[in-house]
């Protein structure tokens, strides 16, 4: 057992799995000699040799493009895209060509790789350092979007990421990259892609979140003790496609639906899990299903972001405000 | 050296043979063997024909939209008779010549043009990319490629294709790029056939040659008579013999004309006037290669008519067979967006099934 | 009165709004010498000359970004990117850029602008040519969707487009650009954006579409004639912000609700509808709410498309399952 | 001329001061009023300290991430003392000097860094734009508004920036050959200041010099010296007149160096060593030119010294009007997404404005 960050859990994934598989690659703005801004590569290229782990000039298309290429020659790279803010020039490479080559080329090209990005807000950074772009991943055919909420899943789903056939967006949540620590088995464990974690069964709220969002939700249950609301928490760790399956067995049980999100609202993930309930699961609804999420601004810069943040006296509020709606 | 010479600033077309198909430039003149040189004219013989019965096809309503090529079979010959099997070739779209050549079925040329993805699943050991559509997006596709070449030691070089309008994309300067400073053995291609749809070459930018765009990624480029199927050829192992000796990236301007429209959709005339299209139709690639051909006796007139009817031939039987193929089924659409269609997807599909059977009842 | 079809209102909408306004400018790929490759631009170059029509390299981030740069100097750039697909390399200026400015400079730096792009499928065209992105641009703050289904509204909508003080995506559906004529008033007249449609009021079902799916469903309403079935048909008109009001009202009225796009399902635009009719008229539904859309899959080619394409007869289906269910 | 005389392939670098500030290019020495090189020296003087003070001030934790000029100072005041008030600037994110001298306030500037958008309202008539995060994409903006400035005939021209990593990013090549195709009255100057984040300028490109990059635009390039004020001063000018010319955009590399972190959250230590910083340390462009200032005379020890004390008081109370601005408020981070707020919005507004009024009472 170890006992790891976020941040180290993804390290120690990509370190393991680049021992056990040679074919993979890792690449993206400063994260081979000096780890990458946040570290997460830190020590590979060292390891590895700079043939494996490498920098890249600035160019997002040319990095998403250039693993396709080794995709296609048959590596397995993993990049890294430095902010998720700056995925938007790549963008163009990852909707008309990673999302599609096996689809195009009707199997002939797949291209097993993964793009690592940090996202989200809660660290009082720059413009375009805190969005949450779930959606712009989500919404594409082709693509497979991951976000661990812990580090035991931080390495668990990106091992499993990086043996996945098809390309994975794997979004990690930067906020906790460092929050908090957790034991991680010295073990090869995988966490499986789409399968969403039930972090606590209950029987009147079903809570759908993920990422730095789960911990939130969390502090929120603890701020509900004295409530005797029994709320059922659901960790969804693949948002596309996502485990349908347990979020509509829980709102069958529950009745009652709340999706916690970072992400702005309108046209936001949420929107898909509360239509799918809809369709799965509407005559079990007791109440309006619910969603908690980022304003449909920008994040704002420091002295303005804590509007934009959820706090966790705001999700308990929501969870009692279902509570207590009638049946 | 060959780069050297032509240095781009100093504005010199490398050419090997005038428009009436004399050698202009004894030194270089390639000592390719007959069946190679007959292979070359063969294939743009085939291409040629394959093209314009596409359009006609077309016209007749029985392919969708096509991009002909017709008039730049030597800047796509030309360099894939300077590479083998082993070797990469990423097109972008308009490249049906270079496809053919390098091992892409007319089957399957034309079983995508009718609208079809089965026409991009290329054989087993062709090492071709499918139709990049999005200008420009292929070459750092290429670089990667081409960086697994390098770190594997694989003796494999990458040729990319873009158009002259491509180059003013963002993405081919940072596929260009990336290739360049990883140093990987790639040659890019641009096929200057003067215009991007409508819009004339002088538009795309006010460097006055494409090639000298090279200077900006610290690599040789040069620009080449994209109608001398000979001069693209040597320019071509030139730049091959750079990058599998590990000095990277060239970049080759093809100087070439699109004598159809951009594709069936287009109409030319809007925009250009006939008598530029006839100072090309003078600088024919197959009739100049044909000419060489028949000046050293290596081709004859009987095996130029055999070439051209066997092509005829095939062309139409081809196609015969692709009109046969009728529409896709529904699981093709649906099976490849992932290796397992996930559970949603798979409901999806189901649904459509029953629609779809119900309907053909 | 002139008779119009789409594409030609599309035109006509632009001609005469440069009249007025001077400091409109168009421009793009092929927009200007020969008027675009659908036409849309035609004859706007010979009539207000080369500084204010005019082609631009192949160069989408530089299309959308000098436009910007325009826009900050003082003028109102109407830029065409020639297909939708095609967008996605201009994607990080309408992101970073664009959607932001007037935020970013709270207010000192504003820009009136308008990114026309033709869209959606059914035309047999190639990869990249037909698909339809609404939530690419829905989902981010700052932006206006606006999106006709009548040689009309085309007019009206752009116009207000064009006087818009935001930057505003008009995606404009090409399968229909010549498919029927409509009478169109001389006269100078707008279609305010952000107001819904009710093309036709009805009592039972509610259908919302928009774009290329509006005749889809006026066929679909035909095909029932005979069912007595009361069908509300919405246009939406404006995607983003959208009018929710008559949407909500419509569904309380009828109970049942039906989103019909061709945009792929997941993360869609229909699942933003129904959430806010979930958030705002829960207790009004009858049936659980439903949508029609393309699955998610990319656009076949041609001889796969007939299956992604919504057919009237299914948009019929559904509304008469809707119709019989459970009030 | 001065951009053939230092044509970049022959790799000269155009310099008047050398690290001494002895003139070591008299032909080309400017001759600037008093007044104004005061003011560049002054302004020189109070970004350094308003720079280093940022640093501190983010140490202290009262600031925020903070890009570090340091070093690079006349690489931006040469560049806006050879343009008017009429004329735009479009920065990267790091020219807090050229801001400074081009009419940005030093409140604004530590209001943006201190984490407030308010900072990015600059006042009317000051022709900035604001700090720009995505690498490259500025240069089109520049582009766009200087198509303007010509079309209109306002006598304007556009200064741009960027750094030597921004150099590689499609946005870079997109914009300068949309300002080259469309000749437009604008000035891209490449920060290069060695390093791209931790990244090497030799990792960003092969081409040995930046300012060849200009050749693939068919617009003159030149490398000058970045630390050398006046250089910096002429170089630009030159490229101005250019373009006020309607002779279209240039490209200007100036040589220069990063002596912070990149940013305040990044440690250099990591990838570069103390020798070289060292070495650039001795090469410091306010020395330099307060040298060439002191040997002519125009600047005495005691101003000198009264620039530095103001400087330091300056940034100091401006920061503590800037620490006493406090937070934003709901209103202002929810009233300009839109020119008027959507109902959507208006509603999430009112329900935050009601959870945020409850927790304040
Ligand atoms: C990113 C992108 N923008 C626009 C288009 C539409 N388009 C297709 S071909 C073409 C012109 C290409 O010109 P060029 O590069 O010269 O190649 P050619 O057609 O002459 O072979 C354009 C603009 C596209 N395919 N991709
Ligand atoms: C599109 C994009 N990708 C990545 C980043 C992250 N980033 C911020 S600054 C920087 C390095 C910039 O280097 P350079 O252009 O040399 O400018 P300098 O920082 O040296 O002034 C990077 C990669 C970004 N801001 N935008
Ligand atoms: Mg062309
Ligand atoms: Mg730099």
């Amino acid at each position: 057992m170890a006992t790891l960050n976020l941040l180290e859990a993804v390290n120690k994934a990509l370190e393991s799995e680049m021992e056990r598989d040679e074919k993979i690659v890792v690449f993206g703005e400063d994260a081979g000699f000096e780890g990458g801004v946040f570290r997460a590569t830190a020590g590979l290229q060292k390891r590895f040799g700079e043939a494996r782990v490498f920098d890249t000039p600035i160019a997002e298309a040319a990095i998403i493009g250039s693993a396709i290429g080794m995709a296609i020659n048959g590596l397995k790279p993993v990049v890294e895209i430095q902010f998720s803010g700056f995925m938007f020039p790549g963008y163009n490479q990852i909707v008309t060509h990673m999302a599609r080559y096996r689809n195009r080329t009707r199997g002939r090209y797949t291209l097993p790789m993964v793009v690592r990005m940090p996202y989200g807000g809660g660290v009082k950074a720059l413009e375009h350092h805190s969005e949450s772009l779930e959606t712009l991943f989500a919404h594409i055919p082709g693509l497979k979007l991951v976000i661990p909420s812990t580090p035991y899943d931080a390495m668990g789903l990106l091992r499993s990421a990086m043996r996945d056939p098809d390309p994975v967006i794997f979004m990690e949540p930067k906020r906790i990259y460092r929050a908090f620590k957790q034991e991680v088995p010295d073990i090869e464990f995988s966490v499986p892609i789409g399968k969403a974690k039930i972090v606590k069964t209950g029987s009147d709220v079903t809570v759908v979140a993920w990422g730095a969002m789960v911990r939130e939700v969390e502090t929120a249950m603890k701020l509900l003790e004295n409530d005797a609301i029994s709320v059922e928490l659901i960790d969804l760790r693949t948002i596309a496609p996502f485990d349908r399956e347990t979020i509509i067995e829980s709102v069958k049980k529950t009745s009652r639906l709340l999706v916690v999100h970072e992400a702005v609202q309108s046209f936001g993930p949420a929107a898909e899990i509360i239509t799918v309930v809809n369709e799965k699961a509407f005559y079990y609804l007791a109440a309006a299903p619910r969603r908690l999420t980022g304003p449909d601004i920008t994040v704002p810069l420091p002295k303005g972001e804590h509007y934009f943040m959820i706090e966790p006296s705001r999700i308990a509020s929501e969870i009692k405000l279902l509570a207590l709606m009638k049946a | 050296m060959l780069f050297n010479q032509y240095d781009p600033l100093k504005k010199k077309v490398f050419r090997i043979l005038d428009a009436e198909g004399q050698i202009v430039d004894k030194t270089n003149e390639p000592n390719l063997p007959n069946d190679v040189l007959l292979k070359m004219y063969q294939t743009m013989v085939l291409g040629r024909t394959a093209d314009l019965k596409a359009v006609q096809f077309q016209r007749q309503g029985r392919m969708l939209t096509y991009a002909p090529n017709h008039g730049q079979e030597a800047a796509q010959i030309g360099p894939m008779a300077a590479i083998t099997n082993q070797d990469w070739l990423a097109i972008s779209f308009r490249e049906l010549n270079a496809m053919l050549y390098h091992g892409v079925t007319l089957e399957q040329l034309f079983l995508y043009w009718y609208g079809n993805e089965r026409g991009s699943h290329y054989n087993e050991g062709v090492k071709v990319l499918p139709v990049n559509v999005p200008i420009g997006s292929q070459i750092s596709h290429a670089a990667g490629i081409a960086y697994v070449s390098k770190i594997q030691k694989k003796d494999e070089v990458v040729i990319a294709y873009i158009g002259d309008g491509g180059t003013s994309h963002g993405e081919f300067h940072e596929g260009l790029n990336f290739g360049s400073v990883m140093n990987v053995p790639m040659v890019v291609i641009i096929q200057n056939n003067h215009y991007a749809i409508s819009t004339p070459r002088s538009k795309a930018t006010k460097a006055e040659t494409l090639a000298q765009k090279a200077i900006g990624y610290g690599i040789p480029g040069i620009q080449v008579d994209g109608n001398d199927v000979l001069a693209m050829y040597v320019a071509t192992r030139e730049a091959v013999k750079r990058a599998k000796n590990g000095e990277g990236p060239s970049l080759i301007e093809a100087i070439t004309y699109r004598m159809g429209p951009h594709t069936t959709s287009d109409n030319p005339k809007i925009y250009r006037e006939d008598t530029e299209v006839a100072t090309w139709e003078a600088k024919d690639p197959l009739k100049r290669f044909s000419q060489y051909l028949l000046n050293k006796s290596i081709l004859t007139a009987e095996t130029d008519q055999k070439y051209h009817e066997e092509a005829n031939e095939l062309v139409l039987s081809t196609f015969k067979n692709v009109e046969a193929s009728g529409l896709e089924s529904l699981e093709e659409i649906f099976e490849h967006t992932y290796a397992q269609m996930p559970p949603h997807l798979k409901e999806q599909y189901e649904t459509l099934k029953n629609v779809f059977s119900k309907e053909a009842q």
